[in-house]
């Protein structure tokens, strides 16, 4: 394995970086940017190094042996009391196949961003600075093993957030900015009130026998560990998980976001800066779905199967829901927004069969819907950029100005209907496939198939207005990609082919350990 | 009813008649006469308590300190020459409700209670026995009383001094 | 007169307090020309307190032991609790000391700058007495020496109507809620003859009949210290009282006395009426007063009060009045728990509401400084121009709601593990969705320092190298104490002892 | 000639289109010559699939299979490993799908050379065609169901990119959508089928799946469900051969350019549904197949109908070859399988020649398509008039013409079926529209090339296109003969194509699912291997005595057609205007102009539908969900103006009605003002009083 | 009349807090506010004395009524100087009219 330690090494590289960046005085923006681009592209290349890395056998999941990477050491260790326990945090860092697609997407969307934040020009140095700490907490959630540490990522990007959007966003940033940072710690503080009651009912046999309440997830996950009288251990006939259950869900729900907790999503990307947008939809909703896998699935397994049929459901509704209302959209970086309403429908509905297919359907999907939508955000900000509209039937024939723009612009829509040959569609596939296969989902994933016509439907009528017809004479200056730009959409576009073409690459990462997640959940093994 | 008894509802009419007219008077002036009376009433109460030594600490103090030091606030906030120094009353309706629902609790407090009564004889004077515990058991009180006054007169001094311009 | 002389070490940090203060006093005599040392000498008062306490921690025993007790109990416990409480006390009044160097307001009065430490100084002797007294007597008179003063002080600038405004308001709802607490104190003393609170237990636990009286009292002097750590509904002083004051002074109190308010009300209640701690660590209390739910809802109450009377202040130091008194509410439910665990939650959030409240409230009085004014719209754009306050000030008010990864977050982890422990998962509900609440206006401060155009250019509010430092003194530990906050929480339980009788 | 080999140049065929498009895609600006380089790939394919399609008719009998693993699920709990497999199956047919799709490709490349000569997007278009060429061989070629549908969906790509090519026209991009969703509605059935398939048989592969079918693994364990499995697949060839009801995207597509049209819209991947079908075929339970003859009759009927009155001379053609669609739709429909298949050939053919020669006229007339503005052409453009009129002879079934020998056949098999099963309303819709076709065709031929000019200025401009457009117009007119696929001009069963070529593969589904005529009916026959039966006796007699009939009742109809347009339009006996004044027919005539109006009820009801729900819920969503989250936001507003100015709100409030009662009472008319800290301090009275009457201990 | 007992002191005490609390409420005047005071105090002092005095408590509560009087006078004259210093500033003492501090 790898000599250090490579995933604080990724975690914690941007918060140096944050650090580097505040002694550089504000006249360089440019030093600050070429900074925050090294960070992320070295970020790249731990990802890179992680994936060269990494054993593809290894499960991971709730045996703490098959985790790779691992980082252990005890943080907070308050001993002695016996009337709270002993108090222990651990920094728990490991690497599963669960995380290895998220921190791949998190690295690459990460970097993609950063490019696409050259055109930032107002405070060069608070974007970046903000930028890499957000990038942190990002990083953190995926890789973090232990509740606490979980939840500390997860807050620490709340903030970053908050003032991405609400110093560099548009018109109406405060509103958007401020409704994102509520409805978010709204879901949260659900999440830390289960945290608390999980740690009240796991406990965690130390080296020397004694037993301690834990925030170690994987100990949550183990019956045996079950304290007799928590209130969330199975172990307590008047145990409270099936609410605990539902708050978790929600607080996750609400990042993914999940009708109807998804209102905050259309006007924190319509009011973010375009690498923002990119981070929050290539990164950010896919924690959502992450921590419902992580958490939800295999400490909750007996909820979960109960509510499976819920979990699809919702999905459906996200899938239809999300598109009919992208359909109605004026505006085009709204129409996105709800084109990922719509998509991360599907994920919900392919971890929702619980079966092999659908669940590695479903975190394919989240890694590709975070590229393909990192795309279409993009190309929102190209246009954006070049004509501050973002007005559907501002446009038209765009096409004929921008041809070189016109096709990676093709290439995303298509990958976002879920074309054959591009990443979407195996992905796509796979859900139904999984979803399909299970009496309890199957009606429910015939109807999703609906979406795949709606989305056919808001992209190519999109399509249609910005790009074909006869020109817009407003735009006839416009100028075609820039070095810069087409840097930012050529890996993208290759990721979304070569997953397309080859999907096993990504899948064989997953494989093993959704196998493995599938069956706890359902065997208790 | 025996003298004690008679004593007792002269000086407890005297307190209370007095402190009715305390608040409800519309001079300041003759609130704070009524005030004199209220504590003179109450001294009397001490006394029929056995406890001639606040007795004389409350007249001393109260009648001879804190009364003359309202007056001078009567008269330093109010100019001489105004004569009326009348002043109004706020918030009637909802402080006799408030003040009834209280006092029918106080009262009712005082009335069902079963205190603990142990009837024993009057000492004589309780001024020995008050000075050895102000020194022993309460030195501590006593002290810090000390530093409270102090504190309170740098605190009134620094406040009512009037600034040099 | 060896009893004397046991007690006299025992409180040591008080005598030296009390030295303290009369050298000031008499220096501030001798020196009425120049008094540029007199802060020197209250520092160096508070520094020496500050050993001396440091030096008590771990003394635990009775002091002035009265000899009608049967000569084992006294007017004074000292034990570690108290003793963690005097040092959070002379931290805040050591870094008040800095505060005052920076303010305008007080520089402005520098001839009566003797009073106003002297003052000062008789604040923290009460409230070191209100800590460790377990006499209700010493207790009452304790909580006036802690008030006068602070009426004063409260209007001690007589810069603007407002402080005079101020100090008579506090004045008179402190007289009135002090009043009623002695009249409580007085029935208390009906009923069980003895004013000691280990008495007064010892009374409660034999069969009582008049458990009305009772509850009266308890409400009565409840009101007396209630509104001294300002809940509701004992709290309407706080906001008038806190804007009109000089900042120093606002700070002070929205610490200290809050600190020391609490330190009453726990000791109050754990030796009046806790029966006995099983080994688990919960409070079983008397059958005589269900305090459990009164401070509930009191607690509910007040945060929620709190909470949403913040959420449209356009004064900051108002705004903040009305937060602190929603961090009282979340710091009852430390007490509502009735279990050491719950009693180690309040310890832990208090220490970190020092921090980051003492925080907030300097910047607020740096911004003042500079611009003169406490209202919002004079904070758009400044956390463009000033970066170094703006960032601290972000920091700061993250952690009052309550986020990782600041220290915040620690106090209501530790808040919220102890209501889980107990299963009061309801309350906990409440007080989650309030600090969902409570984000909405701290973000607002932030808002307006980042986000809001200013209509014309913000002033850069550059801090001097003394106010960088002493903001930096307050941001790390709210940082450091969010990612490892072991020494506090090891530092918090080791004075969770209350001395007890067994 | 090994069958690795074989495999490779199989494998170079499919591939070599692709590699043109990345090539001419990336490179075509800076290099515009570059289109020359995909149509020699499409001809080295075309030579290749020669090549591939001799040596495997001629010296591979049985099947070649080539696949490899895709995606591979590990070991899955509860569903054991499974992997998705990829890969190629040579057979029969898909060497001649090869030959016809190449074939037809490259001479619509050459023909494009000229016709797209000066387009700005030239390379562009060549790079377009390459795409589809690789997609269309992608589902000829696929040995399993998911590339079947993956390539399916390329094809919709490449066809909406190519229908939309002029997309500065507004009609072209809506026709190109319009495509890409009607088929979209087509292929949720076909992957919902696909899922039904998969779900079961945890495999892709046709040969795997039908394996499974004939041991008697029937899905969900049930035949209904094998129904509903064929009936959705089926849906995806509705959707791509533009059966009814989704035919509607196939005019539109004619916004395209023309050669577009021929290679696409009339030859190749509107029949991959068709072709399709074909390779469900032996899964198609009785009740499937009676549901894909019905349809498949009623569009041609239907289009039939539309194409008589139609004045674009592309949308005639279209109309017909939707018509000609459901004709082998039909055909499949009705067990003809053989002749469904020789028709999707030879229809290729004539089909392609049609359009070309449309192409060839509209080239000539400057993008004139109306044939109301036609006419006398056929001295201007001799060649494409004759080879038009070939075309034109075999659509319409005249003997010698290889239509003549496929239509035929599919007439029989009709017939047979009416026969075997009393469903006799088939036979006669398809004779009704035998007659159709020959009328309407005619009518085409007689107005563009025959009688006067009529818009002198554009007729005299006409002249005969260059040799590089004549050039396959003669070819694919020449493969119209019957020669190519039958020494007997009158019946093609001795032919190899139908000998030996085509063969009806066998059903899978259990016997009591199919037609009575498609189960073995004597003693012989169920002797054999299970897998060998494909008719029964009975079948094979009826056909035999269809067979002349069904050819004299074709040509009595056809003729008759041919005659009326004659009539009408070339020695004008019938006035035709003053014919359709009357009521019931110009009803008729309007309805059909209108194309029965079927997408104007599209538009009104689904098209609408799904855009004002969306909308609504657009409104939904900002009013209502997040409605309740503003809502909440302002209760919280609203609370906290309440508990905010709690002081002056309440306590004012209480102090307001203290001063009417007590100017009620006339105890004071003092003019009230609130002192603050002593409304405070009654409040915490209150407080202190309420909070003693919640906790008295009783 | 009853014999005149601990109840009787109580009730004087009672009635004597009550009229403090309605003083305090209801005085504009700041002086009249602080008389009101003044009055719960010393209803509290003779519910010490008197409970000490029938209950044979010893002599905690006189020590404790000795305090209050003691600290009353340092209340009055803090308060008194505060009342000077509003009356300085605001020419008039009247609690109700300074009420510049609100929402």
């Amino acid at each position: 394995m790898i000599g250090f330690p490579i995933l604080s090494l990724i975690t914690f590289l941007p918060v140096l970086g944050m650090i580097l960046i505040l002694f550089i005085p504000k006249e360089q923006p440019k030093t600050v940017k070429y900074l925050s681009l090294a960070i992320t592209g070295i970020q790249v290349v731990l990802a890179i190094i992680l994936l060269a890395n990494y054993n593809y056998g290894m499960a991971g999941i709730y045996e703490e042996k098959s985790f790779q990477f691992i980082e252990k050491f005890r943080w907070i260790n308050i001993t002695g009391i016996s009337w709270l326990g002993t108090v222990k945090i651990d920094y728990f860092l490991g690497l599963d196949g669960l995380s290895m697609p998220m921190v791949l997407l998190t690295a690459i969307i990460s970097f993609i961003a950063c490019i696409s934040s050259w055109t930032i020009t107002k405070s060069v140095k608070g974007f970046f600075a903000l930028f890499l700490l957000l990038d942190t907490g990002m990083m953190g959630v995926f890789v973090a093993l232990d509740f606490f540490l979980f939840y500390v990522f997860w807050e620490l990007m709340l903030l970053p957030m908050y003032f991405l959007i609400g110093i560099w966003g548009g018109p109406r940033k405060e509103y958007a900015a401020i409704k994102f940072f509520i409805y978010t710690l709204f879901g949260s503080v659900f999440i830390l009130l289960v945290m608390i009651g999980l740690y009240f009912s796991t406990t965690e046999t130390l080296a020397d026998g004694s037993k301690v309440l834990t925030f170690n997830l994987l100990a949550m996950m183990n019956k045996s560990n079950a304290t007799p009288d928590g209130i969330l251990s199975l172990l307590n006939p008047n145990n409270y998980r099936f609410i605990a259950y539902i708050a978790l869900f929600v607080g996750f729900a609400i990042k993914i976001p999940m009708f109807p907790f998804h209102t905050w999503l259309p006007d924190a990307h319509v009011e973010a800066p375009t690498p923002i947008s990119v981070i929050l939809a290539g990164v950010l909703l896919k924690m959502g779905t992450y921590g419902i896998l992580r958490i939800n699935y295999p400490i909750f397994p007996e909820v979960t199967i109960q509510l499976m049929w819920w979990i699809g459901l919702f999905g459906m509704i996200n899938i239809i829901y999300g598109a009919l209302v992208a359909l109605a959209q004026k505006d085009f970086k709204k129409l996105i927004a709800y084109s990922s309403v719509s998509h991360m429908g599907y994920v919900l509905l392919g971890m929702a069969s619980l079966t092999t297919t659908g669940v590695n359907g479903a975190i394919f999907q989240m890694f590709n819907h975070g590229t393909i939508t990192a795309m279409l955000f993009l190309i929102v900000g190209v246009v954006y950029d070049r004509a501050h509209t973002r007005g559907l039937y501002d446009f038209g024939g765009l096409a004929t100005q921008l041809p070189i723009y016109t096709g990676f612009v093709t290439v995303a829509f298509f990958a976002a209907i879920g074309l054959p040959s591009m990443s979407g569609f195996v992905s796509e596939a796979l859900v139904f496939v999984g979803a399909f296969g299970v009496e309890t989902t199957r009606t429910i994933a015939m109807i999703s198939t609906l979406g795949i016509l709606l989305g056919a439907g808001y992209m190519l009528w999109t399509l249609q207005r910005v790009f074909f017809g006869p020109l817009n004479e407003k735009w006839a200056t416009m100028t075609d990609l820039d070095k810069r730009e087409l840097a930012m959409f050529i890996p993208l576009t290759v990721i979304i082919f070569y997953l397309g073409i080859n999907p096993s690459a990504m899948l064989n990462i997953m494989n093993t350990s959704v196998n493995t997640l599938v069956s706890f959940v359902v065997n208790g093994i | 009813m025996n003298y004690y008894d008679i004593m007792f509802y002269i000086f407890a009419a005297i307190t209370l008649v007095s402190a009715w007219f305390v608040v409800t008077t519309r001079n300041v002036i003759y609130s704070a006469f009524f005030l004199l009376f209220t504590f003179f009433g109450v001294a009397g109460i001490y006394v029929l308590l056995a406890a001639d030594f606040i007795a004389v600490v409350q007249i001393m103090v109260y009648v001879g300190g804190i009364l003359i030091l309202l007056l001078f606030g009567v008269m330093l906030t109010n100019t001489i020459t105004n004569v009326d120094i009348r002043t109004g009353a706020s918030n009637l309706l909802p402080a006799s409700i408030a003040t009834g629902i209280l006092m029918g609790a106080v009262v009712s407090v005082m009335w069902y209670t079963e205190w603990k009564i142990q009837p024993t004889a009057a000492p004589n004077t309780t001024i020995k026995e008050l000075g050895r515990l102000l020194l022993t058991d309460y030195v501590l009180v006593f002290e810090l009383l000390g530093l409270l006054l102090l504190v309170a007169l740098i605190g009134a001094a620094s406040i009512a001094r009037r600034e040099k311009e | 007169m060896a009893n004397l002389y046991q007690s006299l070490e025992l409180i040591r940090p008080e005598i030296i307090l009390s030295i303290a203060l009369l050298v000031l006093v008499t220096c501030d005599l001798i020196f009425h020309k120049n008094k540029k040392y007199i802060p020197y000498i209250a520092l160096g008062g508070l520094l020496l307190t500050g050993i001396f306490v440091i030096a008590n921690s771990g003394a635990s025993g009775f002091a002035f032991i009265q000899s009608e007790l049967m000569g084992k109990i006294g007017l004074l416990a000292i034990d570690n609790f108290g003793t963690y409480f005097k040092a959070l006390i002379i931290i805040t009044s050591i870094l008040i000391v800095f505060f005052s160097f920076s303010s305008e307001e007080i520089q402005k009065i520098t001839d009566r700058i003797g009073e106003y430490y002297a003052l000062i100084f008789g604040m923290i002797l009460g409230m070191f007495f209100i800590v460790s007294s377990v006499d209700l007597i010493l207790i009452y008179l304790s909580l006036e020496l802690m008030s006068l003063s602070s009426y004063v002080l409260a209007g001690f600038t007589k810069l603007r109507d407002r402080n005079s405004e101020a100090a008579l308001k506090y004045l008179i709802f402190g007289a009135i809620s002090s009043g009623l607490m002695l009249f409580g104190i007085s029935l208390v003393y009906g009923l069980t003859g003895s004013t000691n609170l280990y008495v007064i237990n010892m009374m409660l636990q034999s069969p009582n009949a008049n458990l009305f009286t009772l509850a009266f009292a308890n409400i009565l002097i409840f009101a007396g210290i209630g509104y001294k750590i300002s809940s509701a509904p004992f709290h309407f002083w706080t906001p008038d009282v806190y804007e009109g004051a000089p900042i120093t002074i606002t700070a002070y109190l929205s610490v200290a006395s809050k600190a020391a308010g609490f330190a009453l009300l726990i000791r109050f209640i754990k030796t009046t009426y806790v029966s006995f701690v099983d080994p688990v660590g919960n409070w079983q209390l008397l059958p005589v007063f269900d305090w459990k739910s009164v401070l509930i809802v009191i607690s509910i109450l007040t945060m929620t009060l709190g909470n949403f009377s913040a959420l449209w202040q356009n004064n900051l130091k108002r705004m903040l009045a009305f937060s602190s008194i929603a961090h009282a509410g979340y710091l009852l439910l430390g007490l509502v728990v009735f279990s050491n665990g719950g009693m180690l939650a309040i310890l832990i959030y208090f220490a970190i509401y020092l921090l980051m409240n003492l925080g907030a409230f300097l910047i607020v009085m740096l911004i003042a400084n500079k611009t003169g004014s406490e209202d919002i719209d004079d904070y758009n754009g400044l956390g463009h121009s000033s970066p170094y306050i703006g960032i601290a000030m972000v920091i700061f008010l993250i952690s009052l709601t309550g986020l990782p990864p600041t220290a915040g977050f620690i106090g209501k982890l530790y808040l919220f593990i102890a209501l889980v422990d107990a299963k009061m998962i309801t309350v906990a509900i409440i007080a989650l969705l309030n600090s969902v609440v409570s984000l909405y206006y701290y973000v607002r401060v932030v808002k307006h320092m980042y986000l809001v155009k200013p209509e014309k250019e913000a002033p850069a509010v550059i801090p001097n190298l003394s106010d960088k430092i002493l903001l930096t003194v307050l941001v790390a530990p709210v940082l450091l104490l969010g990612v490892y906050f072991q020494p506090l929480v090891d530092w918090a339980k080791s004075s969770l002892e209350v001395l007890g009788l067994m | 000639m090994s069958e690795s080999l074989l495999i490779n140049l199989s494998v170079a065929i499919l591939f070599l289109p692709l590699l043109g498009f990345i090539t001419v895609v990336i490179l075509g600006k800076r290099f515009p010559k570059l289109y020359l380089l995909e149509v020699g790939i499409v001809s080295i394919a075309f030579i290749l699939s020669l090549v591939v399609m001799f040596a495997k008719l001629a010296y591979f009998p049985k099947d070649i299979i080539a696949e490899f693993t895709w995606i591979t699920m590990g070991s899955a709990p509860f569903a054991g490993s499974f992997n998705i497999d990829l890969g190629i199956k040579i057979d029969n047919i898909t060497v001649m799908m090869l030959f016809v799709v190449n074939l037809i490709s490259m001479l619509v490349h050459l023909f494009s050379i000229e016709y797209m000569h000066g387009d700005k997007r030239y390379t562009r278009y060549f790079s377009y065609l390459g795409l589809f060429t690789f997609s269309m061989l992608g589902i000829v070629l696929t040995h399993n169901i998911l590339m079947m549908y993956i390539f399916w969906e390329l094809v919709g790509v490449s066809s909406y990119l190519l229908i939309g090519f002029w997309y500065e026209k507004k009609s072209a991009s809506d026709a190109g959508k319009k495509a890409f969703i009607v088929n979209r509605i087509g292929d949720i059935g076909m992957f919902l089928g696909i899922l039904i398939l998969w779900t079961n048989y945890k495999t892709f592969t046709f040969d795997a799946i039908y394996s499974q079918m004939a041991a008697g693994v029937m899905p969900f364990g049930s035949s209904a469900w094998l129904t509903a499995a064929g009936i959705l697949i089926f849906m995806g060839a509705v959707g791509k051969s533009a059966q009814f009801p989704l035919h509607v995207w196939l005019p539109d597509a004619m916004e395209g350019p023309t050669p577009v049209s021929a290679l696409i819209h009339a030859a190749t991947m509107v029949a991959a549904g068709v072709y399709l079908v074909t390779r469900i075929f032996v899964m198609l339970t009785a009740d499937a197949m009676l549901v894909i003859a019905v349809v498949g009759a009623f569009t041609s009927l239907v289009a039939a109908t539309i194409a008589l009155t139609q004045n674009d001379i592309k949308k005639v053609l279209a109309y017909s070859t939707v018509s000609q669609l459901g004709y082998m739709v039909m055909s499949l429909g009705v067990g003809a399988y053989a002749f469904a298949f020789f028709h999707l050939v030879t229809h290729a053919f004539f089909k392609a020649c049609m359009f070309l020669g449309s192409g060839s006229v509209i080239h000539a007339m400057h993008h004139e398509q109306d044939i109301r503005n036609m006419g006398g052409l056929k001295k201007k453009m001799p060649i494409t008039y004759y080879t038009f009129l070939i075309s034109t002879l075999a659509i319409s079934g005249i003997p010698l013409t290889s239509g003549f020998l496929s239509k035929d056949g599919i007439l029989a098999g009709t017939l047979a079926f009416g026969k075997l099963t009393g469903h006799w309303l088939i036979p006669i819709m398809a004779f009704t529209v035998a007659g159709m076709t020959a009328f309407y065709m005619f009518r085409l031929v007689l107005l563009t090339f025959h009688g006067e000019p009529r818009d002198h200025h554009k007729y005299d401009h006409a002249h005969e296109s260059p040799k590089l457009m004549v050039a396959p117009l003669v070819i694919l007119a020449g493969l119209s003969i019957f020669i190519w696929y039958t020494p007997n001009p009158i019946g093609a069963d001795a032919g190899w194509v139908l000998s030996s070529w085509i063969k009806t593969p066998a059903q899978v589904v259990p016997y009591n699912t199919r037609y009575e005529f498609m189960r073995p009916s004597t003693e012989e026959q169920k002797a054999e291997v299970h897998g060998e039966i494909t008719h029964s006796v009975e079948y094979t007699e009826t056909m035999h005595w269809a067979h002349y009939k069904a050819m004299f009742a074709s040509l009595a109809v056809a003729g008759l057609g041919i005659l009326i347009a004659m009539l009408f339009y070339l020695w004008k006996k019938v006035d035709v205007d003053k014919m359709i004044e009357g009521k019931i027919m110009n009803t008729l005539y309007r309805g059909s102009l209108k194309k029965w109006k079927i997408d104007e009820l599209y538009d009104a009801t689904a098209v609408n539908g799904t855009l004002q729900t969306g909308n609504g819920l657009s409104w939904f969503d900002q009013k209502i969900v997040d409605g309740a989250v503003n809502g909440s936001a302002w209760l919280t507003r609203f609370t906290s103006k309440l508990s905010g100015l709690f002081d002056t709100y309440v306590v004012d409030g209480m102090v307001n009605f203290t001063a009417l009662f007590s100017g009620f009472v006339g105890l004071s008319f003092r003019k009230l003002q609130t002192g603050k800290v002593q409304t405070y301090i009654v409040f915490v009275v209150f407080g202190v009083i309420i909070l003693l009457l919640l906790f008295k201990p009783f | 009349m009853l014999q005149v007992g601990l109840t009787h002191f109580l009730t004087l005490s009672a009635i004597l807090f009550s009229l403090g609390v309605y003083g305090v409420v209801t005085r504009k005047n700041a002086v009249m506010v602080l008389m009101g005071i003044e009055l719960i105090l010393n209803s509290a002092n003779i519910n010490f004395i008197a409970f000490a005095r029938f209950g044979n408590f010893g002599y905690s509560g006189q020590i404790a009524a000795l305090f209050v009087i003691i600290l009353a006078a340092a209340e009055a004259a803090i308060a008194l100087a505060i009342v000077l210093n509003i009356y300085k500033t605001f020419a008039n003492v009247n609690v109700d009219e300074i009420d510049h501090l609100k929402d």
